[in-house]
């Protein structure tokens, strides 16, 4: 079985430490080779943070990626943590695979918008209806990155390149995929939007199955353009945050939740009238707590979601924000109905029959 | 003959045949859909609880219902059961291939057919014994509804062939009664199919035919079983804990197997919870992705497909070669290219399961021979996945796969842990100084490896782009090919850990080379070639890349003739590249119509070959 | 030298460099995403209209900005082009890694170094001429703006260059005039950089340096040009009007040409619509799909690719062979397995080109050596498609289809008529009784095909699963193996119709073997080894199956050496399999880590082995 | 370029000629294989009829399908025209692909829900975005029938196999991500229902873009028990038409349409009161007529029909008929303002630049 490894307690002095006497440097990673800008790193950014105060153990992360400019960023963050570089639009495989063997890792894939949307729509939409257990982030850009800058299939009609024609196909929105193939933790958000971000991380984390994060997250060498709808003025421009979020872990330290996972108190950013606030208990013990800043919005209700995310578009917004959650799907494990140690670390003794066995077996081919 | 064999077209009765007890093949042309497999498998279990060696090859068309489907079964004291072709009884219940199949009968044999209705003049041959036996007539007397009716007439061709060859009605009856158990009713209705054919036969013929079946010792040690069958539950001896697969023919039954023996075996008692998880994937692309992800997170993880899916898979084949994730592929072969005959076998994909993906590669497989080895292969794949960090294939086909072989027991040794090679512990790395991914410590081409999840000094980045022996991204040519050539030398160094060739060598000058399914053919040809004086000794090859004694093999005859079930003569291609024999001794025999090999191909083509020169006897 | 060269360290002046005029080797070592493509580019051209033969590699990283990139010339008057590796001149841009590029600096050779920060007294060496230019100071002081200055420093090394090389500075005028055209502004400032750089190196330095250019015959007949352009506009040559996609480098830049080329010349005048579609598909076996749905409805069409797409494309590669529907893909080898090296070069798939998918297949492949055959093999894959009906891969690779080289401008026969093979018009169906897809009417063993649209009796279900060679549906052995027979027939027929090798022969007992970029750096190595008294004959393969005069060239020398830019030699495999050259006369030279191969690599490898006794000179 | 062929006038004499002079055989292929009494032998005959009302002659068509039982059946209709069974999951870009190359011709692609859900999510999807010209019909049995039974990603919650355990997957519902790619003709039915399937493919074949519609087409051998919901039993009772639809062909025979279709007049089957009826044109100047069943319909409006679809399966019902058409959306070749004349046909002398422009051309690249 595996060890769980405690970290020295203070390794930066001078820095703040979390929970398990982590600083944020050691939720970092390698240096990033992103351009200078480029809306990705700002996600890294935020998933430094909400790892660490969020207190998880590194090595008990599973980062996946697929290929591009997004799915290089799993080697910026997270070092102590084992990473998966997939190949193009795959990872959503090698995630389910990953999780059915180790369920107690806790799984983040990152991924981009050509990788998830083209090559990778089968899979992505195939791992939502088996609601495994990962926060998967989309870093949307509307552009292949790392070919230079091909439109995707999330450019929205009409975007202009920065040179040659505006697209004509229409666009695959991701939020009204995932929502229309019942993902159970649906969210867009800017990456230029920390605040909203960081706790959407968070949130995503304390969700059983599958969370899924659209972050419009500029390419800055190959779509912030004017004419571009997914650069940042457009997008800053554009967003509507329609459900603020906080991620409330819980006060009781003497109860962890599973999987070594020790959520702390965060401080509580936004006090809220009552009537518009929602608490939602999540399964690790912490709460999602959501305000409906629009008051026609209902986090809870798959369909009514949907049509406000359209009824936005028709608006020209983008909504972002927690856009639904359900905590009462069961996870690929559950559905699979599998035993709660990770299938991976069962002893040799646990999964072979034995000769006995066997030899009874053999009646039955005779 | 007690009675005129009722050939019904006064043509001159045919020659009596010599009789041929225990030795013999028999055809059953059927509809499918209408029941006839289980008949077919009724005869079969039938002859094997005889004690005689039986085969049964089932040819199926790629169709749900109402198309041809052919059984064979093959008879031989000897054990000499691979496919003949030859058949001395035919049963023609399918109207639609009446004709094809009355032709297929050898001089002197025995047609059984349906004479409910009069046959068509234009089907008669006059060197065949025509046994009509009216037996949509009898079950439409005895039997109630068109379902019940049309199953009992497959019974009851049973029963005649069971009067015909002398097969024991006892067996029958047992097995009946295992097969119904509580349901008597039914018992009772299918042994009554049975005695109507049984009792019609005996009536108008004489009975036994001179072909026909007698009592061998009881056949304790052996089992009937089909190489998925088997393979899947080597997988589950094997420890196997993750599966993911999308169905395709003929290799789906292999995971059927799986999660049948997980059902029984890996139920955990006090909750009811599963320990294994079958993830029944969107696609093949998608099936390997869960098998590296799963062998990348610890588990022993696996995918059985067909040829169609290791295309598919070429891509993750070669993330798994180049970033060294243990995985095991079980190609269960059909007919190629493409589509091609999903319900025909073949050994068309030797070569791509050896180099599969762009770029270097080169793949460790596994090539069973029979249900038998599809078990214990199927174990050492994964040992050998784990021990080389790499990509595994059990090379199997559908006539291995599908069709029921008769075979000692499987044995297990309790003794057995597997070998997961390098893998690092927690207590290992908090030792360490540091992990590196693909650094190469003693020297074996073999690096250490760290799963998820243990300990924070075994994180690295799993990654199929360019990496240095640290684990670390490079666009470095030294560091590049420094780790590249350790890959290389690492599958090499497979060669000895690969099952070895089973050679039976008496000296000869010439060589027979052959593997998988090709083995009973194989040898049967050998013996046929001994008594027309032709020595040959046989190498059967079990694994890739190949060790040092199948190229002394080569090397220490005059010619070897290299038997392909494919075209192109892949495994001839591959001895050739992966050898240091001399191509010109390497001969090829080659059969890829897509029915299993017989002997008559390899003895043929060894003729016409020597005929021809290439070495002088 | 007029001044002291400013080695900076009080090391002793290094040996003087014997005087190398239009023979040397030069690399620049900056940033990516800084602009410092164009300097080069502007240098390159310069040089280039000097009338001397010169070649650019453009060494990049994978990631669009802030990484190590290089870029080398080489300068040859007798036209040897190859990658050398070995520098006489060196231009440090990127203190990232100074240290790695001073190290590739060969012993006499120059250092042009930015002196505006003193340099690390570490990376001192004693053997080479360091010259510092403060380019930045330079720059800094006369232009505004960071990326201003940044650009201007990459061209003011250019004009450095200029003074130090012999650089005509009234071509580079004349250069950036043509690209700028009207912004004079830009002129004027690029033009500025170039002489701040040029009048320091005059001034500090003896100008020029023993190794430098100096004017040949004027290039009218020689252009410019990197393969995927070549390859783009042949297929617009070609007639193709259907291409696919999915992005991948290094072949992204050929789809981009084509649709380039198209604007230009495949607008309909009066409408402005298009007489082309690109399809940029969603993956890559989409794109496949694309093509051959495209060529199966009668348009030329194709797929620029790499590595990673032609494993995603296995399974349509073997529908389009077993079907027969012609397809053309071209691959521009990158470094493998799996993503590998996206931005380095290997010929790492011709294995995999020449056999892709499950089952038996083989397929026609053609071996472009530089842009010019580009352009010709282009359209000569989509002749070999049409006509053999059947996937045709163009086998390109990063160096040659991205980098720029001097070739013969393109020609273009307009006799030039698409070979469109057995394809019916609706006359001709129209006077055939029966139409039947795979009937081989003339024993050529290709048989007439039709379009949809045409002709009701042209009609014909196109399946990859099992067909007889009336292209009905068929599990039937005899008549699978009929139709896959021919296919191999046909195939195999090929060989007289792939463009033929191109053979130099003097009758040595030596053969040396390549194909593609090997090309330049096989010659060099040629005579380099003529030079040694090694005398060796040459031979370039252009296609596969490979044509007699391949077989009767190995068989014709003792021993060939057959050069390979991929780890496992294979094309000395794919010559062992398919020649009937004895192994041993086939010996491998392999260069595999990422780089153009140089004539050195080839030299010391056939050292080497001659070293090692294959053979007696 | 392309002769269209006259048929002879009469060959099967005392059979109905429809106007260019074919019987119904005449629209028939080889013998179905398939098992009796499935569904698919119903959505052939549909399609047989379908095709001779419009009189459109047979070798003007193109007959796509992937791999499956429902992909066999292009071989049971239209022996004249040319078909392509492509690989599993892959007909969508096979007909991407010809319809590049012949825009002229009249695609008709028949999937399945394994090889349209499954394998080819991805190719779907895309092809949706494309707005490619073809009518596709997604026979829908939630089951892979040729590999013996197993679930489809269509299959609902709680569905029973014949033996084993129920599917606990959500499913993926074709109509609703068909509705939410924007696919520009969607339209759901039922094997069962030829007056409903019948003037559906008819409309699709005058539809200019995807006209998508979903059969539900029991698979009589593994999915027609008890306890599964696409049974015949099953569907019969919870498919709810809700939007009744005729097609009306031109009747001026001056006119032909393009392509050389030359719709003749069909009967109109059924009298609509006023208001709830809408006509629609189509491109290929014949008539959609429509008739609100349900008043809270519209089948013009994506969003609703998306909400109406969702609503009607929290009820429990299927609702059938043309859910959704939008005529206005260009297709894939209005989309890359390709030439009019089809591709294919271009003889080679516009389509080589020749000598004189290489020649000139060469002066780029010095
Ligand atoms: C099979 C395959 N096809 C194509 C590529 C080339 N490729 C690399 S990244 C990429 C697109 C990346 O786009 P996206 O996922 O949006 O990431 P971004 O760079 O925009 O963050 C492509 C096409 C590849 N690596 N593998
Ligand atoms: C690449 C590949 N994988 C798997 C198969 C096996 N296969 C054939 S048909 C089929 C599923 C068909 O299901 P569906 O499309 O729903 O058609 P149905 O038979 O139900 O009409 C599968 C998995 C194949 N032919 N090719
Ligand atoms: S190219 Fe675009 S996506 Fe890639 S690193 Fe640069 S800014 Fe980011
Ligand atoms: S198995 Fe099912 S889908 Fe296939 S033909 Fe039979 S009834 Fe139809
Ligand atoms: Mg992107
Ligand atoms: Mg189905």
């Amino acid at each position: 079985m595996t060890t769980s490894i405690p970290k020295p307690k203070v390794r930066h002095p001078g820095l703040p430490v979390n929970q398990i006497g982590l600083t944020r440097r050691d939720y970092e990673g390698a240096m990033s080779t992103l351009c200078a800008g480029c809306g990705h790193d700002s996600i890294t950014a935020a998933i430094v943070r909400a790892f660490w105060e969020l207190s998880i153990p590194p090595h008990k992360v599973a980062k996946l990626s697929g290929i591009g400019c997004s799915s290089k960023t799993p080697a910026y963050f997270l070092k102590e943590a084992h990473g998966f570089n997939a190949v193009h639009g795959r990872m959503p495989s090698i995630g389910t695979g990953a999780s059915a063997a180790n369920r107690d890792l806790i799984f983040l894939g990152v991924s981009g918008d050509g990788d998830s949307l083209s090559i990778g729509l089968g899979q992505f939409c195939h791992a939502i209806r088996r609601n495994l257990n990962v926060v998967y982030i989309l870093e949307n850009n509307g552009v292949y990155g790392l070919t230079k800058g091909q439109f995707s299939a999330s450019a929205d009609i009409g975007t202009k390149p920065k040179k040659g024609e505006p697209n004509r196909n229409p666009p695959i929105d991701p939020v009204l995929l995932a929502l229309n193939l019942g993902a159970t933790f649906v969210a867009r958000s800017f990456s230029g939007d920390k605040e909203q971000l960081v706790p959407l991380v968070k949130a995503g984390l304390a969700h059983r199955g599958f969370a899924f994060i659209d972050v419009i997250s500029p390419c800055v060498t190959f779509n912030d353009h004017e004419g571009s709808t997914k650069s940042y003025a457009f997008t800053r421009e554009h967003t509507k945050q329609v459900v603020e979020m906080d991620h409330l872990s819980v006060i009781d330290h003497d109860e962890p939740g599973p999987s070594d996972l020790v959520p702390i108190r965060t401080e509580i950013s936004a006090s809220y009238a009552p009537g518009t606030r929602l608490d939602v208990a999540m399964h690790d013990g912490s709460t999602v707590r959501l305000r409906k800043i629009d008051e026609d919005y209902d986090p809870t209700d798959r369909d009514r979601a949907y049509s406000y995310v359209r009824s936005a578009q028709h608006k020209g917004e983008v909504a972002t924000g927690l856009l639904y959650l359900r905590t009462d799907a069961p996870e690929m494990h559950e559905i699979e109905n599998t035993v709660a140690a990770p299938l991976a670390m069962l002893p040799f003794e646990e999964l072979c029959p034995g000769s006995d066995a066997l030899a009874r077996l053999m009646e039955e081919f005779r | 003959m007690k009675k005129a064999s009722t050939n019904g077209h006064s043509t001159p009765t045919p020659m009596p045949t010599p009789p041929s007890v225990n030795d013999f093949a028999l055809k059953i042309g059927t509809v499918n859909g209408t029941g006839s497999a289980s008949a077919n498998g009724l005869l079969m279990q039938a002859i094997f609880h005889m004690g005689v060696p039986v085969s049964g090859k089932n040819i199926f068309p790629s169709n749900i219902q109402g198309l041809p489907t052919w059984y064979e079964m093959r008879v031989n004291a000897t054990g000499h059961t691979a496919r003949t072709g030859r058949f001395q009884v035919l049963v023609a219940m399918n109207s639609q291939t009446y004709k094809k199949d009355v032709a297929e009968l050898q001089t002197g044999g025995y047609l059984v057919y349906d004479s409910s209705w009069p046959l068509d003049a234009s089907l008669a041959r006059a060197d065949v014994h025509f046994l009509g036996i009216p037996l949509a007539a009898l079950c439409n007397q005895e039997f109630e509804g068109a379902r019940e009716r049309l199953l009992m007439k497959n019974i009851a061709y049973v029963g005649a062939l069971s009067a015909l060859l002398d097969v024991d009605l006892g067996i029958i009856e047992h097995l009946l009664t295992e097969q119904y158990g509580a349901k008597k009713a039914l018992i009772a209705s299918n042994f009554k199919a049975v005695k109507l054919g049984y009792d019609h036969a005996r009536e108008h013929f004489d009975c036994p035919l001179p072909c026909r079946l007698e009592r061998m010792a009881p056949p304790d040690d052996y089992i009937l079983i089909d190489g998925n069958t088997a393979a899947g539950l080597g997988c589950v001896y094997a420890g196997a804990t993750v599966g993911a697969w999308y169905p395709i023919t003929p290799s789906t039954s292999l995971m059927d197997a799986f999660r049948r023996f997980c059902a029984m075996y890996r139920r955990e008692k006090e909750t009811g919870r599963n320990k294994y998880l079958v993830v029944q994937a969107e696609d093949e692309l998608a099936a390997a992705g869960v098998v590296l992800g799963a062998s990348w997170a610890g588990a022993r993880a696996f995918t059985p497909t067909s040829g169609p899916g290791i295309s598919l898979m070429n891509e993750f084949i070669g993330l798994a070669y180049y970033a060294e994730v243990p995985a095991v592929f079980v190609d269960v072969q059909r007919v190629g290219p493409s589509t091609g005959m999903p319900t025909r076998t073949q050994q068309g994909d030797l070569m791509l399961c050896a180099y599969a993906s762009h770029g270097d590669t080169k793949h460790i497989c596994l090539y069973p021979a029979d249900p038998s080895e599809c078990f214990e292969l199927a174990v050492a794949a994964f040992d050998l996945a784990d021990r080389f960090q790499t990509p595994v294939f059990l090379v199997s086909d559908l006539d291995i796969g599908m069709n029921d072989w008769r075979v000692k027991k499987l044995e297990w040794n309790d003794q057995y842990r597997p070998d997961r090679g390098k893998l690092l512990t927690a207590d290992q790395l908090d030792r360490m100084d540091a992990f590196y991914r693909y650094l190469d410590v003693d020297g074996d081409g073999i690096t250490a490896r760290t799963v998820p999840g243990v300990h924070p000094k075994g994180a690295f980045f799993t990654r199929g782009s360019g990496h240095n022996k640290y684990g670390a991204y490079t666009e470095d040519s030294d560091e590049y090919a420094e780790v590249l050539a350790r890959v290389a030398r690492k599958i090499e160094s497979a060669r000895s850990h690969v099952p070895s060739a089973i050679i039976h060598s008496t000296g000869a000058e010439i060589g027979l080379v052959a593997l998988g399914s090709s083995d009973g053919a194989a040898r049967e040809a050998a013996e046929q070639l001994a008594t027309q004086g032709i020595q040959v000794d046989y190498m059967r090859i079990r694994g890739f890349p190949f060790g040092s004694e199948v190229d002394q093999f080569l090397n220490a005859h005059e010619v070897n003739f290299i038997i392909d079930q494919n075209r192109d003569g892949q495994l001839r291609r591959m001895l050739v590249l992966e050898t240091s024999a001399p191509k010109d001794k390497l001969i090829s025999v080659r059969y890829y119509a897509g029915m299993p090999i017989s002997s008559h191909h390899i003895v043929t083509g060894v003729q016409q070959q020597l005929a021809q020169g290439v070495i002088a006897v």
